[in-house]
C-alpha cells in the first residue's frame, strides 16, 4: 500500500494504461499544462503532445473526435473539465457514442472514457456545479462509474480504459485532495461490484462518490447510538450491484439511498424502486432539493447531504414501526 | 484514377463511374417501390439526381479509406462497394441487412468496406470523421476519411467545430458538401449567411474547390486532385458540389414546395443523362450503353428481389450489442415485463 | 364538444395563443411548410413568417434564441422536430433556460416552450424515437408535460405557452392522427393535475403519453377478469400530481407505472420510490429495456410497453400474498 | 459620444473612457485582494489589461441597449452602467448581490441597466444574444444587442450557429471578440485554423473591422461606427479586438506557462498607461489625470468596504426563483431530508 491522493491515483491510472497500451490517447482542453485539477500533470511531458492532446474549446468535436477515433481503432479518454461542460456534446455522447454499435448491427464498438468532474466545490454556482449521472444511466449502452476513494480511482479508471463500451466517468471535485491507501500491486476493478464499507444488520446505507464519506460519517454516528449499518459504495451506476444491495436490503430490512444529485429523478429513485418492486421493505432516498446550485456558501450549504441528514433520515426510517419482509 | 485535375476522357473509368450511377438510381427506385408496398417501414431519402457526386468522389476512394455520409447515404455507400443485398435488406429490416436490420437507411453502414456509416443527426458526422482521421494519424495509417454531409449541415455547430479540428491537426480528411439546394422541404441558401459553404470552409483554413456535382467527371477529377493533396500530408481539403435532389426530402415527401417547372428543368441536368452523352461522346453506341446500364442494374435488381425474400430477425436480437457489461436479457426482461 | 385530432389540437392551441397574445412567436425547421407532422399547417400563413419562423438547421441557436427572446420579453415556441434533436441544443435547455431565472437571483425570467416530438414511431429507429422525460424531470427550473389526448394537447399546450417558466413539452408522434373530443371552449390546463380516466379500488396503475392508451386498454381487459383498475394519466411530469397518485395508492394498496421510455432509471422510479417511501405498499414499474430503439419492426416490439404486459404486470402484483399498507 | 469614424480627441470623452477604465482595474484589484482573503470564494477572472475593449466598447451602448457578456465580465458590467457595490457584494456571495448572492462573477448581470448576464459556458451568450435581438426586432424596439465574447469562444459551434442567425435575419446585434490571447491555460491561435475570428464572421456573411484593443479610442471609434450602422438597419456587424491578459486565467493561476519578459512587455501597452498618454497630449495636466483617477477608484473602493460588511443571504432564499409551478419549498425539504 501506498498513500496517495484521489487526484494522484486517477493520474497513476491512466499514465499506466497509456504504457501498456498505444492506442490508449487523451485529449481535452488545457491537458498539456496539466488539466484543470492537475490530474494530467506530467503526462504531456511523457506522451507527448500527439497522445495527451490540448484541444480548443469545441466540447462537440471532443466529444466526436472520440467517437471517431475509437470506432476508429484507438481507445480516447476524454475530459470535459466539468461535467456541466459535457452538455455541450450529450448528442455526440448519447445519440453517436453509446448507440453506434447497436445502430450498426455491432459492426462496431466505441471503447472511449468520458471523464466529467461532478458536484459541488468552492462555490462553483449553477453552471459548473451538477452531478447528472442519473441522465446516463438511463441511456443504453453507457457504463457510469463514480469513485469514491483513491484505490477505486486508479482501479476504477483503469477498467474503464480497458473496456469495450463507453464509459461516463464521474470524478468528484472535492475529492481530488484526499488522501488514501492504494495497493502497491497494479489492481484493475472489477465493473459493477460494490464495496462495504462497515457490516451491520439493521439498515442498508447505499451511496456513491462524494456522499460516500458523509454516508460514512453518519454511520459511525449512528454506531454510537447502537445502530449497525451495512454501508455499501456502490462505485459502479451501471451495471450495479444489485445482488449486494437486494443482500443487505433483505437482511437489514430497511434501505436508504444518498447522494449528491437532485433527488427527484436522481439515481437513488431506480434503486429505491428496485429494493421496493423485490422487497418491499422501507425506503428513503436523499438527495438535493431541486434546486440549480447556487453560488453563496450558506445557500449551497442547503443543498448539501450532509452525514447529519443521513443519520437523522436513518433514525426516522428505524422509528416507523413497520420493518422487515413485505 | 490518376491524380492529374485536368478533364479525363479515359473511357473505362468512365463507364464505370456511369455504372456506379445506374446502380445508384436503379437502387433508390426499388427503395422507393419497396416503400409504397409497405416492405420499407422507416424514412428513406432518395438520392435521386445527385448520382455523380456519389459515384465521382466515392470511386475516387480506395477500399481502405474511410467513408462517413448521411441520412441520404444509399448512394455513397453503394459507390464505396457495400452489398446492395445487404443494404436492401437492411432497408427492410432483415437479419441479413448490414446492420442485422436495427439501423435501417439512416444508420447504413458497411464496416467491411470502410463505410463507417451514414448518420440521422445532420452534421454529426463531420467531428466523427475528423476523429477516425485522428485515429489514423495515430495509428500511423495511410488512410485518408472521407465525410459527405449536405448543404443543411453548414449551420449546425459540429461543422464548425469539426473543420477547425481537421484544420489544426493537418488530418487526413476529404470534406464533401453535397449541395442539393434543400434542407428537407427548405431552400437552404435562403438561410445560409455569407458567400456559402466553400467560404466557411476557406475560414476554417482549409482549402478546396467547387464543382458542378452533375457532371461526375468533373466531381472525379476534382475529388482525385483533391485526395492526391491530402495523400502526401496536405491536411483536410473540401469539396462543395451543387447538385439538385429531384425527389421529395423522404418518401413521402411530394416536394409541392417547389415550382413543377424548376423540377422538370432540373430532370434535364439528370447526371446519368449527362454521363451518357459523355460515353456517347467517347464514342459508346447506344446499344454498348444500354448494355452498361443493363448490367449495372441487374445485381441491384437481384438484391431487391433477394432481399424481399430475406428472413426478419429474430426478437432476441434486440437485446444483442447493447453493450458488454451491464446487457439487459430477454430472460430479466421477461421477468421485468411480466 | 368537437372531434379533432391531436395534431390539430395543438395546431388550434397554438394559433389560439398566437392570436391572444402577439408575443408568442414559434421558430424551428420547416415551420413554413406545416412541420414535420402538420401540426404548424397554416400558421405561418395566418401570421406571417416574423412570427412562424423557418429556420436553419441550428438546433442549439434555436433553443440558445429561444432564451434570449424569453429573456428580452417575447414568448417562443421551439419547435425540435424529434425529441432527440433536443439533445443538440441541451446546454442552451439546460444550463441557460433553466438556470437563468435563478442565477441572476431572479432578474429574469425564460417563458419558452420547448414541443420535443417523442416516442417509437415506424421504424424511426435509434436516433429518432427516443422519450427522455426522466432528464428533464431531474433539472431544477424545468416544467414538464406529456399530453395523451386531443383536448390534453390543446389544454396543455396553452398552459404551457402561457407558463412564466422554460416547459419541455412532450408530444407522442404516435398520437398525432388520434382523434378525441375537444370543449368547444377555451381551456387552458391546470398543470400538474392527473386525470382519472377509471376509478377502481383494486390498484393504482399511473401512466402519460402514449402508454395511457395501453394502460387504458389493460384497465379494460382486467376489469373483465374483475380486477377494478384505478388509471391515472399524469399528464404533468413535473410538477407531478402526487397528491393524486398518493390518495389512489393508499386506496388501492398496490401501484404500477407504465412508460414507453426505457425503465431504468426511467421517471416511473420517481414515482414508485416516492410511493414506496411514503406508503410502503408494493409497486411495481413498467417501461423499455436498456435498449437504444432498433429499426426492424419484430425488434422494435420487444422494446414496446403493451397492454398486454401491463395486465399480466397487474396480475402479478395482485397475486403477491401481501399488500395494504405497510 | 458621435457616430464619427475618425480619431475624436474630444476630451471629456477620453476622461470619461480613462474614468471607467481606472475603475474597472480598481475593482478587479480589489476583488482579487478579496479573494485572496478567502472573501471571494468562486472562481473569478480578472480583465486586467483588457479594459479598453470594455469602456470603448460598452461606453458606445445606450442605457436600453442589450450587453451579453462571458465568465471575465466585470469590466464590461461596470462600463454598461452597474452598481460596483451590488457586483461587489455578488462576488463575496452577499445578500445585496446583483443576483442576490446565488450567481456570482460567472453569472454577473444587472437587467435595469441592460446587462443580460455573464455566462459560465464559453460561447453560450452568442446565440441568446441573437435571441434578445430577435425578440427586439418582433417587439419593434429601437435597442441594440451587444455580445463579447473571448478568442476562444470562435472555436465553440454556438460561434458559427448564433452568428449564421443573426445574419441571415439581419438582426441588430455587435459581436465583439475580446483577443486576450489565451483561452486559460493555452494560446489561441495554436488551436484556431484559418485567418482568424473577422474572417470567420465574413465568411458567415457579417462584416467588421479589427482595432488594436488596448487603444480605448480606437475601439471607441469602431464601436460607434459599427453601432451606428448598425442603428439604421444595417443587421449585424462584429468588431475584432486584439489585447493582452495581463494575470492568469484565474484568481488561482498564475499564468506561469509564459514567458515572464512576454508579460512584462505586455504591461508596457497597458491601455491605461496608454491613455493617461492620450490625456497628457489632449493637455490634462499630471495632477488633473490623478485626480482623474482617486475620483473613480474612489466608489469602488467604497463598494468593496461596503459588500465586505453586507449581510449573508438568508438560507430560505435557496429555495426561491427556481420556477412557479412545481418549485419545492423548504418546509417540503426539511421533511424530505430529516
Ligand atoms: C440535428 C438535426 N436536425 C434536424 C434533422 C432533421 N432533418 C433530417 S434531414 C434534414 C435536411 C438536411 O438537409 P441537408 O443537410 O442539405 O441534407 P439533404 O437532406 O439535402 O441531403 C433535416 C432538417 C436532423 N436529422 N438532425
Ligand atoms: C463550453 C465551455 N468549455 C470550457 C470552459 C472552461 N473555460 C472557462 S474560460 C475558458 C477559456 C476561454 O477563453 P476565451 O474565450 O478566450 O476567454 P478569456 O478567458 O480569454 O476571456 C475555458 C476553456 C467553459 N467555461 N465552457
Ligand atoms: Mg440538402
Ligand atoms: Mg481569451
Amino acid at each position: 500500500m501506498t498513500r496517495m491522493s484521489y487526484r494522484e491515483a486517477a493520474r497513476l491510472a491512466l499514465a499506466e494504461e497509456m504504457r501498456r497500451d498505444p492506442r490508449v490517447w487523451a485529449l481535452g482542453e488545457d491537458l498539456g499544462r496539466g488539466g484543470v485539477f492537475g490530474q494530467y500533470q506530467g503526462l504531456q511531458e511523457e506522451f507527448g503532445p500527439e497522445r495527451v492532446v490540448d484541444t480548443p474549446i469545441s466540447e462537440a468535436a471532443i466529444m466526436a473526435v472520440a467517437v471517431g477515433a475509437a470506432m476508429a481503432g484507438t481507445r480516447p479518454v476524454v475530459e470535459m473539465r466539468f461535467s456541466d461542460f459535457a452538455l455541450c456534446a450529450i448528442d455526440e455522447l448519447v445519440n453517436q457514442a453509446a448507440k453506434a454499435r447497436y445502430m450498426f448491427g455491432g459492426q462496431c464498438r466505441v471503447p472511449l472514457v468520458v471523464r466529467e468532474p461532478i458536484g459541488m466545490w468552492r462555490s462553483s454556482a449553477a453552471q459548473h456545479s451538477q452531478s447528472l449521472e442519473a441522465w446516463y444511466v438511463h441511456i443504453p449502452g453507457l457504463v457510469v462509474l463514480a469513485p469514491a476513494t483513491p484505490a477505486d480511482n486508479r482501479a476504477l479508471l483503469k477498467a474503464a480504459i480497458r473496456c469495450d463500451d463507453p464509459v461516463v466517468y464521474l470524478e468528484h471535485k472535492n475529492l481530488w485532495p484526499l488522501e488514501g491507501e492504494v495497493p502497491e500491486a497494479e489492481e484493475v476493478a472489477e465493473i459493477g461490484r460494490a464495496r462495504r464499507l462497515r457490516f451491520g444488520n439493521d439498515l442498508t446505507l447505499v451511496s456513491w462518490s462524494a456522499t460516500v464519506h458523509a454516508a460514512a460519517e453518519a454511520a459511525e454516528t449512528l454506531a454510537d447510538e447502537g445502530i449497525d449499518v451495512d454501508l455499501l459504495d456502490l462505485r459502479s451506476l451501471w451495471p450495479w450491484d444489485k445482488e449486494a444491495v437486494l443482500e443487505s436490503a433483505a437482511r437489514t430490512g430497511r434501505l436508504i439511498v444518498a447522494h449528491e444529485a437532485v433527488r427527484v429523478s436522481g439515481f437513488g429513485a431506480e434503486i429505491a424502486a428496485t429494493v421496493a418492486e423485490e422487497l418491499g421493505i422501507p425506503v428513503a432516498r436523499l438527495g438535493a432539493p431541486r434546486i440549480p446550485v447556487p453560488y453563496s456558501p450558506p445557500l449551497e450549504a442547503e443543498l448539501q447531504v450532509t452525514a447529519e441528514a443521513i443519520a437523522a433520515a436513518a433514525r426516522r426510517l428505524l422509528a416507523r414501526n413497520v420493518g422487515g419482509r413485505v | 484514377m490518376n491524380g492529374s485535375a485536368a478533364p479525363n476522357l479515359d473511357r473505362d473509368r468512365l463507364c464505370r463511374l456511369f455504372s456506379v450511377m445506374v446502380a445508384i438510381r436503379r437502387f433508390e427506385e426499388l427503395a422507393l417501390e419497396a416503400a409504397r408496398e409497405g416492405l420499407v417501414k422507416g424514412a428513406i431519402h432518395p438520392s435521386i439526381g445527385q448520382e455523380a457526386v456519389a459515384a465521382g468522389v466515392c470511386c475516387a476512394l480506395r477500399r481502405e479509406d474511410y467513408l462517413l455520409s448521411t441520412h441520404r447515404g444509399h448512394g455513397h455507400t453503394l459507390a464505396k462497394g457495400a452489398d446492395p443485398f445487404a443494404m436492401a435488406a437492411e432497408l427492410m429490416g432483415r437479419r441479413p441487412g448490414t446492420s442485422k436490420g436495427k439501423g435501417g437507411s439512416m444508420h447504413i453502414a458497411d464496416f467491411t468496406v470502410g463505410m463507417l456509416g451514414a448518420n440521422g443527426v445532420v452534421a454529426a458526422n463531420i467531428g466523427i470523421a475528423a476523429g477516425a482521421a485522428h485515429a489514423v494519424r495515430l495509428l500511423g495509417e495511410a488512410r485518408v476519411v472521407c465525410c459527405i454531409f449536405g448543404d443543411g449541415a453548414v449551420n449546425r455547430g459540429p461543422f464548425l467545430e469539426g473543420l477547425n479540428w481537421a484544420a489544426v491537426f493537418k488530418l487526413p480528411v476529404l470534406f464533401v458538401c453535397e449541395d442539393n439546394g434543400f434542407a428537407a422541404t427548405t431552400r437552404t441558401r435562403a438561410l445560409t449567411a455569407g458567400p456559402g459553404p466553400l467560404a466557411r470552409a476557406r475560414a476554417l483554413g482549409i482549402e478546396g474547390v467547387s464543382v458542378d456535382g452533375n457532371d461526375v467527371r468533373a466531381v472525379a477529377d476534382a475529388a482525385e486532385a483533391l485526395l492526391a493533396e491530402i495523400r502526401v500530408g496536405g491536411g483536410p481539403r473540401f469539396l462543395y458540389a451543387e447538385t439538385y435532389r429531384l425527389m421529395g426530402h423522404t418518401q413521402t415527401d411530394a416536394g409541392a414546395y417547389r415550382p413543377v417547372a424548376e423540377v422538370e428543368s432540373r430532370w434535364r441536368l439528370c447526371p446519368i443523362a449527362r454521363a451518357r452523352e459523355l460515353l456517347t461522346r467517347a464514342g459508346l453506341s447506344t446499344e454498348e450503353i444500354a448494355a452498361l446500364e443493363a448490367e449495372a442494374r441487374a445485381p441491384i435488381e437481384q438484391a431487391f428481389t433477394a432481399a424481399r425474400a430475406a428472413p426478419w430477425p429474430e426478437p432476441e436480437l434486440a437485446w444483442m450489442d447493447v453493450q458488454d457489461l451491464g446487457a439487459e436479457w430477454p430472460v430479466t426482461a421477461a421477468e421485468i415485463r411480466l
